[in-house]
């Protein structure tokens, strides 16, 4: 009854939204103020509302997602449905704030509440070690960034002595204060958009419920990073020192993350680190500084959140019909084809999905891609050093999507032509494991309410290509495409050959994630065990000890009371003595 | 003149006071008290008072050594000689004594060093009557109910319990 | 010279209380005829009325000031063996209050059985007449006679029961006692060789212009004073007599050593410090303080593990005592007099609680004999937390809290910031010491619950006492002005 | 006649009070080194007196006083030596300890 | 309206010693019942109180806005006090009977008034085992009149008279209804909280007492206008001691010593008024004593008050994260508040200011409902040792785990809910503190705070993890396990609800602290 009020609210919000930015379509931008108070005399402190073009972009997308989300997770989940619905909707619900929000501080309420929301929602399954553990890091790493967002807030914000989003930049600020101001926001926007060195929690936080995935991970709260450069994309652009450290962390991050993805092993984690690596591309897109750049980015946003929801959204149909999503699993079904046979939809939509991600021509992805090279090549012809960087990650990083996508693509829905179906590619452990024939008779399809938003998204995935107007420069989509090319067939042949060489470097993923256990999560619980040993055997020693010596002290005193009142006529005339000789000190 | 007397009534004192601290027969000790005291009382008459070297003897010598033997008596005090009679702790009494002897005598060498006195006579007993009705009333009024206080409780103190009363 | 009214004046509660202490005697020894139980009642209430006068009489010469005894000098005012100023009067009236709560306290079957009645309340009433006039004594050779006066009848109430304990805690104190009342005549005896005069104002008034040399021999003899009355209260390290007494008297006796008998002392030692020996910016004053700081701390730490109510209670007197010496130490009588005020009184109470427990509890020595008073004797066992609390000097004991205050601003405002610290930390300690007892109040009870018919008079005191407590601690200042 | 001479007597023979206050077992050979220490003090006082040629003879008037103090003293205390003795059957001082605290196990 | 602030103090005292004469017969449900019915009464007097306060007056005191630039950064100095009662009480010591509030006060009475009546109607029906609940109720309710006495004394000496009052009270609620499990233990923690605290409050005495010394009057009022100045000295002396004696009750690192255990030990309702108002004496003495008394003195000793505030932050999340009791952690997790609000206090800026009023507030909403949580849980469960609680409470007792979740999350400082504005505020004081101190040590502690911040997210996860997930399999539901109770959810909800709306709506209570 309480699942579906909420179930009824969620998806009823989630239209709102649509409604919301069907509405302020077109509409002049403005701002305007509710609330606020004066905190001493130079910092005010408002809430403040304001719409535009970016607004409504996003409006868009969140709401398509999450109505999304909503309708497939009713198929979807079927235990503690109330709380999740909850926080799903108070999950859009913060993205809208983030997105309609012209106040620093409104922004962070709804930036930091996204995280809260995303900690729990990935901490669903809670009774699984990996997603308890999972929401702990998401939730810690970014409000570690958070914390340099909250900082730069402070810089920013007495810098321009507003903290309205719309008159910064107004007034002029010091150099200094401004790159600082700059580089601790994008502290926050690395966090929680999983770049390098933040990056590590987004494919941990892979076991939530998919749905959750496809919201948080994929549309919506890693791109509130993209949309807060973006939104003070203006006092960025005065910023280059900042747009050159973006520029750097974007490209080491897309083709880090793009490594990664080529060798992991299952599903959802391929699709994570792909997001990681998507992300970066727009924010090298961003870091360009120029307004095609900006345009690239947000368009490559807007394609990136359709196909990704929906190839999150597939991951949840496998997940949910053959229990997981990891290769060894799926690939004892495909050994027959069954995966293909019986989830037609999902095949199809899925593919959907990974062409337009590894930018085959002619999906959303390709498109938005290319015009983040088009406006990275643009820039590099004008001379700029960060141009040629970016245009030359962004061209590697195509190739290498195309690899793992095609990996993935041929792994979970193909059988392998090679001898024994490519026994041990993934079945290192347990060799024997490929031999059980699970019974794939029970597989089927997911329910329609599950697969509706499916095809609304790979319609999405085609289409939103198109949505900004064909204007293609051939030289590039040849070259892009001819990259992808080169992605795909290593992928290709090696399939044939029934291996997966997975690099031992990359299974591990630059080993960043151990390497942060040891030099962090260690030394703090050290740190802890140290603090909790210092209270008690330090400090709580003194405050002990002060208290034994009372006890002491009365105990001496004790024994000095002998009972013999010789004893105390002596020690009364040594007093006097002493008070003599001590008098005579004092006195001289 | 005076100072010969002195001096020779001094040591007496002196000698009879360390028998006093020092004789291991409790008697013997109260004996060489009623020395010393008489001692003393000279001193003061080398002083020219008289009047306090007499009331010295009478009070002293007279009442309260009677009291200390009569004490003695009654305590059953043994009269051959008794080695615990002092503490094993009497080598640390003797130095805390010494150090206080040095440190007072030492200040009062410093102080009064250069001093001479010439006692004039003026010791009688009507120079201290005058003086104790002249000028020390009060004082000796609270006296006498010292003295009054003291003889109850001493009375009290030496009837057997539950005596009195019932 | 000639006795004149003011004389009179002065000294007439002094002599009402030497007038009734003789009549008590007289009563006593004379009428054999009545039940024993009139016959106390009767000592009890003359005892009572004789002090009470007193009381009124000093409340009415509240703000007068009379110096009496006086003798004209060479040159300045007129030197006085006694002065009836306000100080006088605060100090008289805390002493005969504390005396009137001992008589309270000593009514018919709450005095032990084996005490004589008559003997026993004129040695009280002869003490008070000592105390009195060392309060007001302004020459050496009454305050030491005075001091006498008090000390003597107090060791032979000590020993009145006349029984093993009692006998050896009156050597005890005697003993130490004698060997101070020596040390302090032999420093009077300097101070006398280096001024020529046993008047104290006439002392303050020569000690500056002394010579160097002899500078030291009168600190010395000042020195050899203080500490003849730091045996009297008890400071440390002339404590030793105070606890193995206190526990060795009959607890009436050793509620009139802790109220009556200290208050003495300090009074003295009071009148002392700030008339003569130690006139403000002298050495001797830093002296004072460095006792006052080792006796508080010294009391309360060892007062920490007594197991035994009065031994307890003795011990934190002499932390008590630490704290009066503190603005002894900086001459600021006013705080000295409200401070003993207040402790007067509700010692009195603990003192009578106390009583009644030994009373009705054989061998009921034990804090752990009143575990769980509150509950099973609620009326008593509130009235003795909030002695308790009067004592550490914490909400609810207002009296406590503010006394102490008083004596935190004197110390402070005369610069002694290290004395102000050490009592900082005694607080803490006297808490920690009265905690543990108002602890075993609080616990629930043991299986056999104190609970009892308490006599009325000692209801009546206690509840007197508590009364007081709870008045002076709403109206504070009250024991500002007693000292006026 | 040098003042220090009576002086320096009365500081031996208090020094020697102290002495037998302090070594003596025997609580009425104590008493008499009390005795010992008030003499002393009354010789300081005559020997003062002398010095301050005091008119008004204060030191010796103070030291009558003294002597009664004693005598009053003396008197109580032999008392309560008396007193001690019927109780404990000797009148050894530092024998008497029958007021030592008493060891309990009760508190926790 | 000074008759009124006199009843809030008055009534609850005269309630206790009501209770108390009662006679031993009557119901332990009867006391409960007066209890919140008095407590409640003194609820709407201080909402009343607070809405007299604020509402316009003529003549109209409205701040006019300066037109010759921006007026200075200045800080509380001048009391406007309302309510006032002055009376001259001990003359000879110089001591005035002198109350009165203002809007630094006002706020932190309602909560205490607010804490007081949810315990007690909380009393109702749960209640420690051991001991009269009758007893409880009047000590809490003694507790409630030392507390609002301390919120509005106007005079040094009646600021520590009040300071005093509640320690026998909390001592007693400590040492009888505490852990009934650990008799020595309870008694521990309760004499080392009232020993420490007692000596703090001396020390801090001393302090005033050399104000005086210096000034010649105690009165706040008058002190105010006329501060000690001089930043060395006697004033410095004076500042050290009462900074000390404060930081004990507050507590500060590292005298901090005395919390763990009390809170650990006190029962639930001691820990909650123990957490939610007894430390925020430390921090309102700060604000009202040390800032506009000896405002030189403070500014010199600012940047080490300010530097043991982290310490306390990262030593209290760090001692937190190796917790193994529910209860201790929350306590651990009020030093690092706490540190947060020493921290906002020592930037002597109107934002650090504000957030350290702002942050008492929440702290004391949300710590009291942490505590309110913690002792359902040990009821629960008989314990409060994690390991033997066990996991998955989620699966338990869904209802309570999830409002611990919400109130961990609060606590942790997430923006949206009451603990974050006073954090973020204290940061930006940091960031921007007084013109007098040294700015790059204050920038190094804000980064070392806000490192502070990420600490306490990660324990209060921690505690999540190991409390609220974790496999049902494992961890069988208990059988007389029952989730939240009605009185328990109508004794929550007014603190839930206020975490939220203090979250969301901030400005009603900023805008009292204008520092203008």
């Amino acid at each position: 009854m309480i699942a579906t009020a909420w179930r009824v609210v969620g998806v009823g919000f989630s239209l709102l939204v649509i409604l919301a930015a069907g509405l302020l379509y077109g509409v002049d931008p403005q701002q305007t103020a509710f609330g606020g108070s004066f905190v001493g005399n130079d910092v005010f402190i408002t809430y403040d509302l304001r719409t535009d073009d970016l607004t409504v972009l996003l409006l868009a997308v969140v709401g398509v997602v999450s109505a999304c989300v909503q309708l497939y997770s009713i198929g979807y989940l079927n235990e503690r449905v109330a709380s999740y619905t909850a926080l799903v909707t108070l999950f859009t619900l913060s993205m809208v704030t983030v997105v309609v929000s012209d106040s620093l501080f409104l922004l962070l309420i709804g930036w930091e509440l996204m995280g809260a929301c995303s900690y729990l929602l990935i901490g669903h399954y809670w009774e699984r070690r990996d997603a308890r553990s999972g929401a702990m890091k998401a939730f810690l790493m970014t409000r570690l960034g958070d914390v340099g967002f909250l900082f730069g807030i402070f810089v920013l914000g007495l810098g321009y002595d507003t903290f309205k989003i719309s008159e910064l930049g107004d007034s002029p600020i010091s150099p200094g204060a401004l790159t600082t101001g700059t580089l601790l926001i994008l502290v926050g926007v690395i966090g929680k958009s999983a770049q390098v060195p933040l990056q590590t929690w987004l494919p941990d936080a892979m076991p939530g419920p998919s749905p959750v995935s496809a919201l948080i991970h994929a549309a919506t709260m890693v791109a509130a990073g993209v949309f807060l450069i973006a939104r003070l994309y203006d006092v960025f652009l005065a910023a280059e020192t900042t747009l050159t450290v973006l520029a750097v962390v974007a490209c080491v991050t897309m083709l880090f993350a793009a490594f990664c993805a080529m060798a992991a092993v299952e599903v959802k984690r391929v699709l994570a680190w792909s997001t990681v690596s998507q992300l970066a591309i727009m924010f090298a897109g961003l870091s360009l500084g120029t307004d095609d750049g900006r345009h690239a980015a947000l368009f490559h946003l807007l394609t990136h959140a359709a196909f990704k929801g929906l190839l999150f959204l597939c991951a949840g149909v496998l997940l949910h019909q053959v229990g997981s999503a990891a290769f060894v699993v799926l690939r004892r079904y495909t050994r027959r084809g069954a995966l293909r046979k019986r989830m037609p939809v999902t095949f199809v939509t899925m593919t959907i999905g990974l062409a337009a991600l590894a930018g085959v021509p002619g999906f959303a992805g390709f498109f938005s891609k290319d015009s983040v090279v088009e406006a990275a090549w643009h820039h590099a012809r004008d001379g700029s050093t960060v141009g040629w960087i970016v245009l030359v990650s962004v061209c590697l990083t195509a190739a290498l999507t195309a690899f793992y996508c095609v990996r993935l693509w041929l792994w979970v829905f193909f059988r392998t032509p090679a001898l024994a179906g490519a026994l041990g590619a993934f079945e290192d452990d347990d060799p024997m494991a490929d031999l059980e024939e699970p019974d794939s008779s029970k597989l089927h399809e997911g329910s329609w309410l599950m697969l509706a938003p499916l095809i609304v998204l790979a319609l999405g995935a085609v289409g939103l290509g198109y949505a900004d107007g064909l204007h293609l420069n051939w030289a590039i989509a040849l070259a892009t495409t001819v990259l992808a090319v080169f992605g795909a067939l290593p992928a290709y042949s090696l399939w044939r050959r029934g291996a997966d060489p997975r690099p031992v470097v990359l299974e591990r993923e630059f080993g960043v994630d151990p390497a942060y256990q040891r030099v962090l999560v260690v030394p703090v619980e050290w740190l802890a065990r140290l603090t909790v040993g210092g209270d008690r055997d330090v400090i709580g020693a003194y405050v002990r000890a002060t208290g034994r010596a009372g006890v002491l002290a009365s105990a001496g005193f004790r024994k000095l009371q002998t009972g013999n009142v010789q004893t105390y006529l002596t020690a009364a005339v040594v007093g006097v003595v002493a008070l003599a000789i001590l008098a005579g000190v004092i006195g001289s | 003149m005076t100072t010969a007397l002195f001096s020779i009534a001094g040591a007496v004192a002196l000698l009879a006071a360390v028998m006093v601290v020092t004789s291991r027969r409790i008697v013997h000790a109260a004996l060489w008290l009623v020395v010393a005291l008489g001692a003393v009382a000279g001193c003061f008459g080398a002083l020219h008072a008289e009047f306090v070297a007499l009331v010295q003897i009478l009070v002293y010598v007279g009442a309260i050594v009677v009291l200390v033997l009569f004490a003695l008596m009654l305590t059953k005090a043994p009269t051959n000689p008794l080695p615990a009679l002092t503490t094993r702790r009497s080598p640390f009494a003797a130095v805390v004594a010494l150090v206080l002897a040095l440190i007072l005598g030492s200040g009062v060498v410093l102080a009064f060093g250069n001093e001479k006195l010439k006692p004039v006579p003026d010791g009688s007993a009507e120079a201290v009557g005058t003086a104790v009705f002249r000028t020390w009333v009060l004082p000796f009024e609270v006296l006498s109910v010292l003295l009054l206080a003291a003889l109850i409780g001493a009375i009290v103190l030496s009837q057997r319990t539950g005596k009195k009363g019932d | 010279m000639t006795i004149t009214w003011t004389d009179w004046q002065a000294t007439a509660v002094p002599l009402l209380l030497a007038l009734g202490a003789v009549a008590v005697l007289l009563i006593d020894g004379f009428w054999r005829t009545g039940t024993k139980q009139l016959k106390h009642t009767v000592i009890t209430l003359i005892t009572g009325g004789v002090i009470l006068f007193g009381l009124v009489f000093v409340m009415s010469q509240r703000d007068a000031f009379k110096p009496a005894f006086c003798r004209t000098a060479v040159e300045g005012p007129a030197e006085c063996s006694l002065v009836l100023e306000p100080l006088t009067i605060g100090l008289w009236a805390v002493l005969l209050i504390g005396g009137l709560g001992v008589v309270g306290l000593s009514a018919y079957r709450l005095l032990s059985a084996d005490i004589p009645v008559g003997e026993y309340h004129f040695l009280l009433l002869s003490a008070l007449v000592g105390a009195t006039v060392l309060a007001g004594a302004r020459d050496l050779a009454t305050v030491v006679i005075a001091l006498e006066v008090v000390s003597l009848p107090s060791f032979a109430m000590v020993a009145l029961r006349r029984d093993r304990r009692g006998s050896e805690a009156a050597l005890k104190a005697f003993l130490v006692s004698v060997l101070s009342t020596a040390v302090m005549l032999f420093g009077i005896s300097y101070l006398y060789g280096v001024t020529g005069s046993l008047y104290l104002q006439t002392i303050a008034t020569r000690m500056p212009g002394i010579d160097p040399d002899l500078r030291r021999v009168a600190f010395a003899a000042g020195l050899f004073v203080i500490v003849g009355f730091g045996f009297k209260i008890a400071a440390v390290p002339f404590h030793g007599w105070l606890p193995d007494t206190y526990s060795g008297a009959p607890v009436e006796v050793t509620a009139f050593l802790a109220v009556v008998s200290k208050s003495a002392g300090v009074a003295g030692l009071l009148v002392l410090v700030t008339f003569g020996v130690a006139p403000s910016g002298s050495d001797l004053r830093i002296v004072v303080a460095i006792l006052a700081a080792v006796t508080m701390t010294v009391g309360n730490l060892a007062a920490l593990r007594q197991v035994e109510a009065v031994r307890l209670l003795a011990w934190s007197s002499i932390g008590q005592v630490g704290f009066l010496l503190a603005p002894l130490a900086v001459g600021d009588a006013q705080a000295v007099v409200a401070y003993l005020a207040a402790y007067v009184v509700v010692t009195l109470g603990a003192f009578g609680a106390v009583a009644v427990v030994q009373r009705h509890r054989p061998g009921g020595l034990f804090l752990s004999d009143y575990r769980g008073m509150v509950r099973s004797e609620p009326g008593l066992g509130v009235a003795l937390v909030f002695f308790l609390m009067v004592l550490a000097g914490l909400p609810p004991g207002l009296a406590g809290l503010f006394t102490k205050f008083a004596a935190f601003q004197a110390v402070i405002d005369a610069h002694y910031g290290w004395l102000a610290l050490v009592m900082a930390l005694n607080v803490m300690i006297g808490l920690a010491v009265y905690l543990r007892w108002v602890a075993e109040l609080f616990r629930l009870p043991a299986d056999d619950p104190f609970s009892v018919n308490i006599e009325s008079p000692a209801v009546g005191v206690i509840s007197l006492c508590a009364g007081a407590a709870v008045v002076l601690s709403i109206l504070p200042g009250t024991l500002f002005a007693l000292a006026g | 006649m040098p003042l220090i001479i009576p002086l320096l007597l009365a500081v031996a023979l208090f020094c020697i009070g102290v002495y037998g206050v302090l070594a003596r077992r025997n609580a009425i050979t104590m008493l008499m080194s009390f005795e010992l220490m008030l003499n002393a003090v009354n010789l300081n006082l005559i020997a003062f007196d002398a010095w301050h040629v005091d008119g008004l003879a204060t030191g010796q008037t103070l030291a009558v006083f003294v002597i009664t103090i004693a005598a009053a003293e003396i008197g109580l205390g032999l008392a309560i030596v008396l007193l001690l003795f019927r109780g404990h059957g000797h009148v050894d001082a530092d024998a008497a300890r029958d007021l030592l605290e008493q060891e309990r196990g009760a508190e926790q | 309206m000074s008759l009124l602030l006199i009843a809030l103090l008055a009534v609850p005292a005269l309630t206790a010693a009501v209770l108390w004469a009662l006679p031993a017969g009557t119901g332990d449900r009867v006391a409960a019942i007066v209890g919140s019915v008095v407590s409640g009464g003194v609820l709407v007097g201080s909402a009343v109180l607070w809405w007299d306060l604020v509402r316009p007056h003529c003549p109209c005191t409205y701040r006019l806005e300066s037109f010759l630039g921006p007026p200075p950064r200045t800080l509380p100095g001048k009391i406007y006090a309302y309510a006032e009662t002055d009376i001259s009480w001990i003359p000879e010591l110089d001591v005035r009977f002198h109350l009165g509030i203002d809007t630094i006060s006002m706020p932190l009475i309602a909560l205490t008034a607010l804490l007081v009546f949810l315990c007690c109607l909380y009393s109702l029906r749960i209640t420690p085992r051991a001991g009269r609940t009758r007893s409880l109720i009047a000590l809490l309710l003694i507790i409630e009149t030392g507390v609002i006495g301390t919120f509005s004394a106007l005079d040094l000496v009646l600021f520590f008279l009040f300071f005093e009052v509640v320690l026998i009270p909390m001592w007693l609620v400590i040492d009888i209804w505490g852990d009934e499990h650990d008799r020595a233990g309870r008694r521990r923690a309760a004499t080392t909280f009232v020993l420490m605290t007692v000596l703090g409050s001396a020390v801090m005495l001393l302090g005033f007492l050399l104000v005086h010394r210096q000034a010649g009057t105690f009165d706040l009022e008058v002190l105010g206008e006329n501060p000690v100045a001089g930043g060395h000295g006697i004033a410095l002396v004076a500042a050290v001691l009462i900074a000390v004696g404060l930081a004990v009750k507050m507590p500060l690192w590292p005298l901090h010593i005395w919390l763990p255990d009390a809170h650990a030990k006190a029962p639930t309702v001691g820990s909650v008024l123990l957490a939610g108002v007894l430390l925020k004496l430390g921090s309102y003495g700060m604000i009202r004593i040390l800032l506009p008394v000896l405002p030189d003195a403070t500014a010199t000793i600012a940047p080490y008050l300010a530097g043991f505030s982290t310490v306390a932050i990262i030593a209290g999340s760090l001692a937190c994260l190796a917790q193994t009791d529910v209860k201790r952690l929350i306590a651990y997790s009020s030093v690092g508040h706490m540190g947060f609000i020493g921290l906002g206090i020592a930037t002597m800026s109107p934002e650090g200011l504000a957030g350290a009023l702002y942050a008492n507030i929440a702290h004391g909403i949300i710590t009291g409902l942490l505590f309110f949580l913690a002792g359902g849980i040990k009821d629960r469960h008989d314990t409060s040792d994690l390991r033997t609680i066990g996991r998955a409470l989620y699966a338990r007792l869904p209802r309570l785990s999830g409002l611990l979740t919400f109130a961990c999350l609060a606590s942790l400082g997430l923006p949206g809910l009451a603990g974050f504005w006073g954090e973020m505020l204290i940061l930006l004081g940091a960031y921007h503190p007084g013109d007098s101190l040294p700015r790059t040590t204050f920038l190094v502690l804000m980064v070392i705070a806000g490192l502070g911040a990420v600490l306490t997210a990660a324990y209060f996860l921690r505690l999540i993890r190991q409390l609220c997930q974790g496999d049902p399999a494992d961890n069988p539901a208990t059988a007389f396990a029952v989730d939240v109770s009605r009185i328990e959810l109508i004794t929550w909800a007014p603190l839930i609800v206020l975490t939220v709306l203090l979250g969301l709506w901030p400005f009603t209570l900023l805008d009292y602290w204008t520092f203008s």
